[in-house]
């Protein structure tokens, strides 16, 4: 494990490698650049582009842009932001990381105990009407847009009913409806995922066994087939986990909160480099850990499964 | 309304059927098997393989795969009314008044979880003991059953050990409560001689000093002579005689078992060619007419063909056939 | 002695558990000879099974070579390996978990044909023949192994081994769950298929009678170590292993009692096992020496390899 | 109270000298002030000049500033800030402010920016409260360009990021905090030279999604609501808002560029005017905004100086179109086109695309693109059709005529080029009469629009509002909101 | 005696029969068919042209001659709304078919193979996980312009990496199977171990992913759209509809309704139809 470990650590250092030169080469490639919607109005103006082009160190050969940014790197400078002039890219993507993971973490946690809780009612109660009602809200949770729902429950709960602030962030009211939105896909889609592998183990063997041992079904389900089905599950979660804490770009911006989704949107959108760039470094670095995580966590729950290392 | 026990009552089963599938994949499994045990007795249960053994006992112990109905009289398993018992009533009495051992030791034991956990589980259920004893009692037992170094070994996963050592946990993991009532699906199939010796002697022995009744499914002849009170024979679903364990090895007055009797190869010397039975095994699907025997029967008459022969008792044993080899005085080798 | 099939040198397969290596097959020589059988006993987890995956190169020997007909199979290319196996079919212990619960048994038991490039008239032809040679149901084709009894499962299995005519076949365990008129079919069609193909067989077995009945020769297996190996008329009726003779004093037999405590001790631990004989703890004929000394597998007959100090003598 | 203010996104900074857009350009009109500034009507008018002079050789102004001028420094505000704030708006590694553009025909301007001095050589200060500015050429809007002065005198020693985070105006609001992503608060300053303000302070609120912000406004937390075209057309249709909406006509024209070198037919000016005559500008403008909106037929829209009322309309004419494109040797129909557009006219640009489709028989593709990648092929000029807005940056006609249509001008993006515009656009520069000036946007207007066919206006949006019905004060101009430095709240 | 499963390779065989037993996949295929069907046939059955404006139609209320009313430039939505299905549901397939071919070939390899091969695929999810999708799909947009093709593109480019993840951690589990080494013993190539052996064990997994995947592509469409990224005016997307009507809602909710119902009501099918599927391919008939 500690060489496994160790090996993966060392692919994880030439991943961030990997993702600075290759978002580096993205981001020259796209088209449009940051003095051009910096100028705003004024794009055409050359005068002006030249000097902002100067000051910003973007009218140097990339190479030599490359190797400034590296060197800074290097050095735990992540730059200055574009959009935001003067201010450190790690400042603009703080604020960001102050509520992403919140949101995040929150709505992973109540999308995995309340989706894998509607998943192992509906599986046990496997072609029962109670098995078709909570599909069907799982379903129409899959299928109504995110916005669609947001918009409905803000003008429901905010505007009309007046029980819980419209936008923003700071209070635990504020935080009640990006979460439930947040998780409201994730719910449903982890019910299914749920819904589905239990009902593969739950038709094995073992899971007799247990019966027949007299373990209770709360038991059977949770301690045998849920643990059975951890690894795909985990797999997921693991996944959803990226997905939340990076940001989601519909809850933040109808909740009006400034999270790392919108903060990489407006970033890319303003061709703001090293903020993108750096954000880009935050998410393989969230997305390389809870992988690893996630990796360590099946050898874990699966004596069977042996990394392969190499 | 609770239904008489019988405290010397470990297994009663009566009329039992078992259907599975529906419409035109319907099959009868099991056509109204009656079995009764009392407490301290063993019984053996042998047959044709898919003849019903271990749908038998699945449906006693009401664990049969979905998709399968059950009816029967009366289901009574280790003191307990197993018929009208559900839900959390029915974990009460699983594994704590009857203990399981299935027949397959690979895939009923759960790859995620090490042997021991899966022996502590009904210890804790059903006994509540705390963890040292817990993990003292789950020694104890597979040292009982003839596991090496138990106290190492049971943090092994199920994929770490060899089919026998699967097949003794899996033991362990039915008589951890002391159950009154052991139903044992061939649990000896994967043990050396002097290991399934061993368990035997055990479970045997738990009979005799505990009053725990067994119903031992094999097909190991020898296994049913050297442990068996009494002994039911199987076939196409039906029980076709029931009697003394050795009374019925020595004799058996049913065609089927005498044809068991005889395919069996010996240690003590070799013979040239086994003597199997002629003719396929039937499949549920297209169980023959009136006796199920009669194609593959050598004694049948025009008689077994239309009607169904009933399990006729004589003396200590019962019998399903017209025309039983008792009869003929026909004497075993 | 005719051509080896199957030749074991010193093969060795260790497995770690718990920071302890544990040695499931422990230097192990064997050949088995083209048109017989070679049979397997010993104590439950002694490393049968391991022995079997190990000639098939199902698990990597930790050390030794495994020959097949004088080639090292470990040396084989994937495609080699791939048409070797062809050849060579195996009868898994566990009927049940080595069936594809989602292939229909016709399925499964054409698969060793597909993956030889039958054509599909040939496949359905042959899965038809060998489901009546095991005495299974012509509709059993297009059911799924869920709906099968442990003995049609494991019937399920011989099926698949026996399609494609392998030179080779490697049961372990095969006819454990059959009862007694079935197995004696299955027995029957091995021997027939041996003496018509000359079929080489490998059969690993808890039941003495069985094995007697279908192997030309027996090996004794003990904690990983082969004890005796003889023919079946010598391994049976003198037998030279202490071990051995427990063994067939315990074989329950119709009319005999049941031989309990016919072997004395604990089983060993193969973490951690006994130095010098490995029997040693348990034999009532141990001294010293069997302490100490490991003993070799040398002919204590003509012909009948033991490895014993006392080969032969009886506890009195 | 503060008034709270809605605005779509961050502000791109809060300092005076660094870049300036429409948000920025919001915000910081309530700090930060220049020589005039408009009134509701669009017209100029003294701010913190009271008068200012030509000078008879038309290359130079002199300005009489306003006296007892507070900077939030509390410092007072002279000649002296005029000519540090021009420096700085030049000095290189400023982050080239977007004033600086107006500062390039100042004597010695170049001279500062080259980074060979600090002095702009062209601004004297005569006293304290009197400026002189020379130019090299004329530039007779100087005094209407939006300046925003401030306290000079620190940026010296704190450096020119001081005012990013510091408050250095003479407007009627402080600069107080930028919470990115959250909002921008301006407090009341006490000592404003037009006297303090009723309320406490303007909080500018960053909420970029507009269902959001509608619901914000109905529950209270915002007062000021601008509405953007889609939102305002279901506003205007809902009677609850109607005593809350305020409305004003846009200092902004759209219009279609049709590139002559990109694609061939467009350099027939009947293909032009049938392009422009197809187009029904009255059902577009009550079709697409619910009535939000007038037709535009010349190139410079109401409220902005130098607006010609008198601008004909042009007839919705599709038959002669189609005439005159089969006069032009099209009769068969044009080769494709592609129409370019921002994805914010999608709709608009649906419709030219439909309309063009089916009355020319010709392929009309739409693309609309990702604002970046638009302005910047629109810039290369790569696109040969397309749909755009321009948003006057001060209230003269000048702005749309010199910018847009000038052969010279960078952002003459589809490289409309008559050397009889571009003399009158000259002369005009150059023209410091308003009347006399205006004359010759008018003359230009109509050379470029009905001669030329250079171009084919759409439509001017009427900017709308929400004003909760408690708050007044607050004036919706063509130039968006005034200064909410006369705002009370009941 | 019926050979079916022989034939048809492995196994899978009369689950057709097996689907029309349960209620909810017949339900679920009949309204995928009728999905189908109308995509398919969508030009055929648009009363109106879908790319026709009429200003004097625009957001008109539905009536005899719009049934579902007119859009912002007066065109048909009901229109619309079928050649929408058509331009959607080609994108969603189009994506899902290429995402599950890709993720699924990847994680097995990573799974199966291990070693470096596991490294190198893995990293690159965990990369592409990182990268945000407005940049590919901007630099997709630029390179090949933006429409279908480039959204199938963009999204197909981000979205292997779920898939794969997963079925790379059930390779992992389900290589350990004895049935596995059963099949190595046979003498079947890895190729098809994965593809008869481990992938039908995957099946149930993938049909759930897939039939969540449908509603996320097309709302995904949308938001590249919504960027100047997506499908070009004046192809429909129900996307796209569902989000030009958002805000009209309150006034004229018709185009974000009937769009965001169609929507639903596909993903419904689809997800029946998965359910019904997954239920017919279980051996055991789970249902207890
Ligand atoms: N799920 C099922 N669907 C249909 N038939 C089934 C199913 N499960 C078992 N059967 C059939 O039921 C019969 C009885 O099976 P059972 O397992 O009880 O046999 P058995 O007597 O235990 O045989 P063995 O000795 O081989 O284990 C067999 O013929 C088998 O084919
Ligand atoms: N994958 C494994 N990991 C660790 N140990 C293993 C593994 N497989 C087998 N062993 C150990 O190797 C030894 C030999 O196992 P093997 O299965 O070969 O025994 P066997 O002779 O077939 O026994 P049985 O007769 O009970 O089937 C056992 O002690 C077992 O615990
Ligand atoms: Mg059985
Ligand atoms: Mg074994
Ligand atoms: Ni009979």
């Amino acid at each position: 494990m500690s060489q496994y470990l160790a090996r993966r650590i060392a692919s994880f250092v030439a991943m961030i490698a990997v993702a600075v030169i290759a978002t580096f080469i993205a981001n020259r490639f796209v088209p449009g650049d940051p003095v051009l919607v910096m100028l705003g109005d004024q794009s055409s103006n050359l005068d002006l582009a030249a000097r902002l082009r100067a000051d910003y160190g973007l009218d140097l050969p990339l190479h030599e842009q490359f190797v400034r940014y590296v060197t800074g790197l290097l050095r735990g400078d992540l730059g200055l932001s574009f959009r935001f002039p003067g201010v450190p890219v790690g400042e603009v993507i703080a604020d960001g990381l102050r509520i992403s993971p919140v949101i995040g973490l929150a709505a992973l946690v109540l999308s995995l105990t309340l989706g894998t809780l509607l998943g192992a009612i509906a599986a046990v109660r496997a072609g029962s009407l109670v098995d078709t009602g909570l599909m069907f809200v799982v379903v129409i949770g899959l299928s109504v847009p995110g916005f669609v729902v947001a918009t409905g429950l803000v003008w429901l709960l905010s505007v009309r009913l007046g029980w819980l602030p419209v936008a923003g962030w700071g209070t635990p009211q504020q935080a009640i409806l990006p979460i439930i939105v947040a998780a409201i896909g994730p719910i449903a889609y982890f019910a299914r995922l749920t819904r589905t592998f239990l009902l593969e183990t739950l038709g094995q063997d073992y899971v007799r066994t247990a019966r027949a041992k007299g373990v209770p079904e709360r038991g059977v389900v949770l301690h045998h087939a849920l643990r059975n089905a951890t690894v795909p599950l985990l797999t997921v979660a693991g996944i959803m986990m990226g997905g939340l804490i990076t940001g989601t770009i519909v809850v933040e911006n109808i909740f009006n909160i400034q999270g790392l989704g919108r903060i990489a949107v407006t970033s890319i959108a303003a061709r703001d480099y090293p903020v993108t760039m750096g954000i880009v470094l935050l998410f393989t670095l969230f997305y390389g850990t809870i992988n690893l995580l996630v990796d360590i966590a099946y050898v874990l729950v699966d004596p069977r499964i042996r990394l392969a290392v190499s | 309304m609770t239904i008489p026990v019988d405290l010397h009552e470990a297994l009663t089963i009566e009329d039992l059927r078992v259907g599975i599938g529906r419409g035109r994949d319907r099959v009868e499994l099991l056509d109204g098997i009656s079995l009764s045990l009392r407490r301290g007795e063993i019984l053996a249960l042998v047959g044709e393989s898919g003849s019903g053994k271990s749908m038998t006992a699945l449906a006693a112990a009401r664990l049969l795969p979905p998709g399968a109905e059950l009816g029967a009289r009366r289901l009574v398993v280790g003191g307990a009314d197993v018929a009208s018992a559900g839900g959390a009533a029915l974990d009460r009495i699983r594994g704590k008044s009857f203990g399981f051992v299935f027949q397959e030791p690979m895939t009923s034991l759960n790859p995620l979880l090490t042997i021991g956990e899966q022996i502590a589980e009904p210890i804790r259920l059903h006994l509540h003991l705390d963890r040292a004893a817990t993990r003292s009692r789950v020694i104890d037992l597979l040292g009982a059953v003839g596991f090496p170094a138990a106290s190492t070994r049971l943090d092994d996963y199920p994929h770490q050990l060899s089919g026998g050592q699967r097949q003794r946990a899996m033991i362990a993991m039915a008589i951890a409560c002391n159950p009154p009532f052991l139903f044992a699906d061939e649990p000896t199939t994967a043990l050396d001689v002097t290991t399934q010796a061993q368990v035997l002697t055990l479970l045997r022995s738990l009979c005799r000093e505990r009053g725990m009744g067994m119903l031992l499914i094999t097909h190991d002849l020898g296994v049913v002579s050297a442990v068996a009170d009494r002994v039911a024979v199987m076939y196409a679903g039906r029980i076709v005689e029931t009697g003394p364990a050795a009374a019925v090895l020595a004799a058996p007055h049913h065609p089927y078992a005498d044809a068991l009797r005889r395919a069996l190869p010996r240690v003590s010397a070799k013979v040239a060619r086994l003597e199997a039975l002629e003719g396929q095994p039937p499949s549920p699907r297209a169980f023959p007419t009136g006796c199920r025997f009669h194609p593959r029967c050598a004694r049948a008459t025009a008689r077994c063909r239309t009607s169904v022969p009933a399990l006729v008792p004589s003396g200590l044993r019962t019998v399903a056939c017209f025309n039983p080899i008792a009869e003929t005085k026909e004497t075993a080798p | 002695m005719s051509d080896p099939v199957l030749t074991l040198d010193r093969v060795s397969r260790d497995y770690v558990r718990a920071g302890r290596r544990l040695a499931a097959v422990d230097e192990v020589d064997l050949v088995v000879h083209r048109g017989k059988t070679l049979g397997i006993v010993g104590e439950s987890g002694c490393g049968k099974s391991t022995l079997a995956r190990l000639a098939l190169h199902l698990v990597p020997p930790s050390s030794g070579r495994v020959l097949r007909e004088g080639q090292d199979i470990a040396r084989l290319d994937a495609g080699a390996l791939r048409r070797l196996r062809a050849r060579m079919q195996i009868v898994f212990q566990d009927p049940n978990a080595s069936l594809n619960p989602r292939w229909r048994v016709g399925a499964i038991i054409a698969e060793p044909l597909r993956a030889q490039g039958w054509s599909r008239q040939k496949r359905l032809d042959r899965v038809s023949e060998v489901l009546d040679l095991v005495g299974l149901p012509q509709d059993a084709v297009d059911r799924l192994p869920s709906a099968f009894s442990g003995g049609q499962k494991q019937r399920i299995g011989i099926a698949r081994a026996l399609a494609p005519e392998p030179d080779l076949l490697i049961c372990d365990e095969a006819v454990s769950a059959l009862d007694a008129s079935i197995q004696a079919q299955i027995l029957n069609l091995l021997t027939d298929l041996q003496a018509r193909l000359g079929l080489t067989m490998v059969f690993i077995s808890h039941n003495l009678a069985v094995v007697r009945h279908v192997s030309q020769r027996v090996a004794v297996m003990y904690l990983g170590r082969i004890v005796e190996l003889a023919s079946e008329a010598d391994l049976f009726d003198r037998p030279q292993h202490p071990y051995t003779r427990t063994l067939i004093a315990a074989v329950p037999e119709p009319g005999r009692p049941l031989q309990a405590g016919s072997v004395r001790g604990e089983p060993p631990d193969a973490l951690a096992p006994p130095s010098g004989c490995h029997f040693h703890p348990r034999c009532p004929l141990a001294q010293n020496i069997c302490r100490r000394i490991s003993p070799p597998l040398i002919e204590a007959a003509s012909g009948h390899l033991a490895s014993c100090h006392f080969p032969g003598a009886s506890a009195s | 109270r503060d008034l709270n203010v809605a605005i779509n996104a961050d502000p791109s900074q809060v300092d005076p000298i660094t870049l300036s857009e429409l948000i920025s350009g919001d915000i910081l009109k309530n700090v930060y002030q220049g020589f005039t500034d408009t009134d509701a009507e669009g017209n100029v008018v003294p701010l913190l000049a009271t008068s200012w002079e030509a000078h008879e050789d038309g290359l130079g102004f002199t300005f009489r500033l306003r006296e007892g001028v507070k900077f939030h420094t509390g410092n007072v505000f002279g000649a002296r800030d005029v000519k540090a704030t021009f420096e700085q708006l030049l000095i290189p590694g400023n982050k080239g402010g977007g004033a600086s553009q107006y500062l390039n025909r100042i004597v010695g301007a170049e001279a500062v920016k080259a980074g060979t001095t600090t002095d702009l050589e062209g601004v004297k200060v005569v006293d304290d409260l009197t400026v002189e500015v020379r130019f090299t050429e004329p530039e007779v809007l100087f005094p209407i360009y939006p300046f925003n002065f401030f306290d000079a005198s620190l940026v010296g020693e704190a450096g020119s990021n001081f005012f990013a985070e510091n408050s250095g105006g003479t407007g009627p609001f402080r600069f107080v905090e930028w919470k990115r992503g959250e909002q921008v608060e301006l407090d009341a300053f006490a000592d404003y030279w037009g006297g303090a303000p009723a309320i406490d302070g303007v909080t500018f609120k960053i909420v970029p999604e507009e269902t959001t912000q509608l619901a914000l406004y109905e529950t209270g937390e915002l007062d000021v609501l601008y509405l953007s075209a889609a939102t305002g057309r279901r506003v205007l249709r809902d009677p609850q808002y109607a005593d809350q909406l305020q409305s004003a006509t846009a200092a902004q024209i759209n219009y279609l560029g049709f590139n002559a070198a990109l694609y061939e037919p467009f350099r027939d000016k009947r293909v032009r005017e049938a392009f422009s005559i197809a187009l029904d500008r009255e059902a577009l403008v009550n079709g697409l905004f619910g009535g939000a909106a007038q037709p535009l037929y010349g190139q410079i829209s109401p409220g902005v100086g130098g607006y010609d009322p008198e601008f004909p309309a042009i007839p919705h004419d599709p038959e002669r179109a189609k005439q005159l494109i089969a006069e032009a040797g099209y009769a068969d129909g044009l080769p494709p086109l592609t129409l370019g557009s921002l994805e914010s006219s999608r709709t608009e640009a649906t419709y030219f695309a439909d309309l063009y489709s089916q009355l020319f028989n010709v392929e009309v593709t739409l693309q609309t693109q990702e604002r970046a990648t638009f302005i910047r092929a629109l810039n290369a000029k790569e696109v040969p059709f397309f749909h755009f807005g321009w948003t006057a940056g001060y209230p003269d006609a000048l702005y749309f005529l010199s910018q847009v249509w000038y052969s010279k001008s960078p952002y003459n993006r589809t490289g409309y080029s008559n050397p009889d515009f571009d003399a009158l656009i000259e002369k005009a520069t150059a023209t410091t009469d308003p009347q006399e000036r205006y004359a010759l946007y008018h003359e230009a207007e109509r050379l470029l629009v009905l001669e030329d066919w250079g171009t084919s206006g759409t439509y001017v949006r009427t900017q709308l509002a929400l004003v909760k019905p408690s708050v007044k004060g607050v004036t919706l101009t063509p130039f968006r909101f005034q200064p909410y430095a006369d705002v009370t709240i009941d | 005696m019926s050979h079916a499963p022989l034939a048809a390779g492995a196994p899978g065989a009369r689950i057709p029969g097996r689907l029309l037993r349960s209620p909810s996949a017949v339900i679920g295929s009949v309204m995928v068919v009728f999905i189908v069907l109308v995509a398919v046939f969508a030009h055929w059955l648009a009363p109106h042209s879908y790319t026709r404006t009429d200003l004097f139609m625009s957001w008109s209320l539905p009536d005899a001659r719009y049934l579902l009313g007119g859009d912002a430039v007066g065109r048909d939505i009901l229109s619309r709304l079928l050649v929408g299905a058509q331009v959607s549901l080609t994108i969603a397939f189009s994506v899902l078919t290429i995402v599950l071919i890709v993720g699924t070939v990847l994680g097995t390899i990573a799974g199966w193979h291990g070693g470096w091969a596991d490294g190198l695929i893995t990293r690159a999810t965990d990369l592409t996980l990182a990268f945000p999708e407005l940049i590919i799909a901007i630099i997709v947009a630029a390179i090949m312009g933006p429409g279908v093709p480039a959204v199938i593109v963009a999204l197909s480019l981000v979205g292997w990496t779920g898939i794969a993840r997963i079925v790379r951690s059930l390779t992992l589990s389900l290589r350990n199977e004895a049935f596995v080494e059963a099949a190595m013993a046979a003498g079947t190539r890895p190729a098809a171990i994965i593809v008869f052996h481990l992938l039908p064990n995957m099946v149930p997994a993938l049909v759930v992913r897939a039939t969540a995947g449908i509603g996320f592509i097309i709302m995904e469409e949308a938001t590249l759209s919504f960027l100047g990224l997506g499908v070009q005016e004046p192809q429909p997307t129900w996307g796209g509809m569902i989000r030009d009507g958002l805000p009209a809602l309150r006034t004229e909710p018709w185009m974000a309704m009937a769009a965001s119902a169609a929507l639903a009501f596909t993903i419904v099918g689809f997800n029946l139809f998965g359910d019904g599927l997954r239920d017919a391919l279980d051996p055991r008939g789970a249902r207890r």
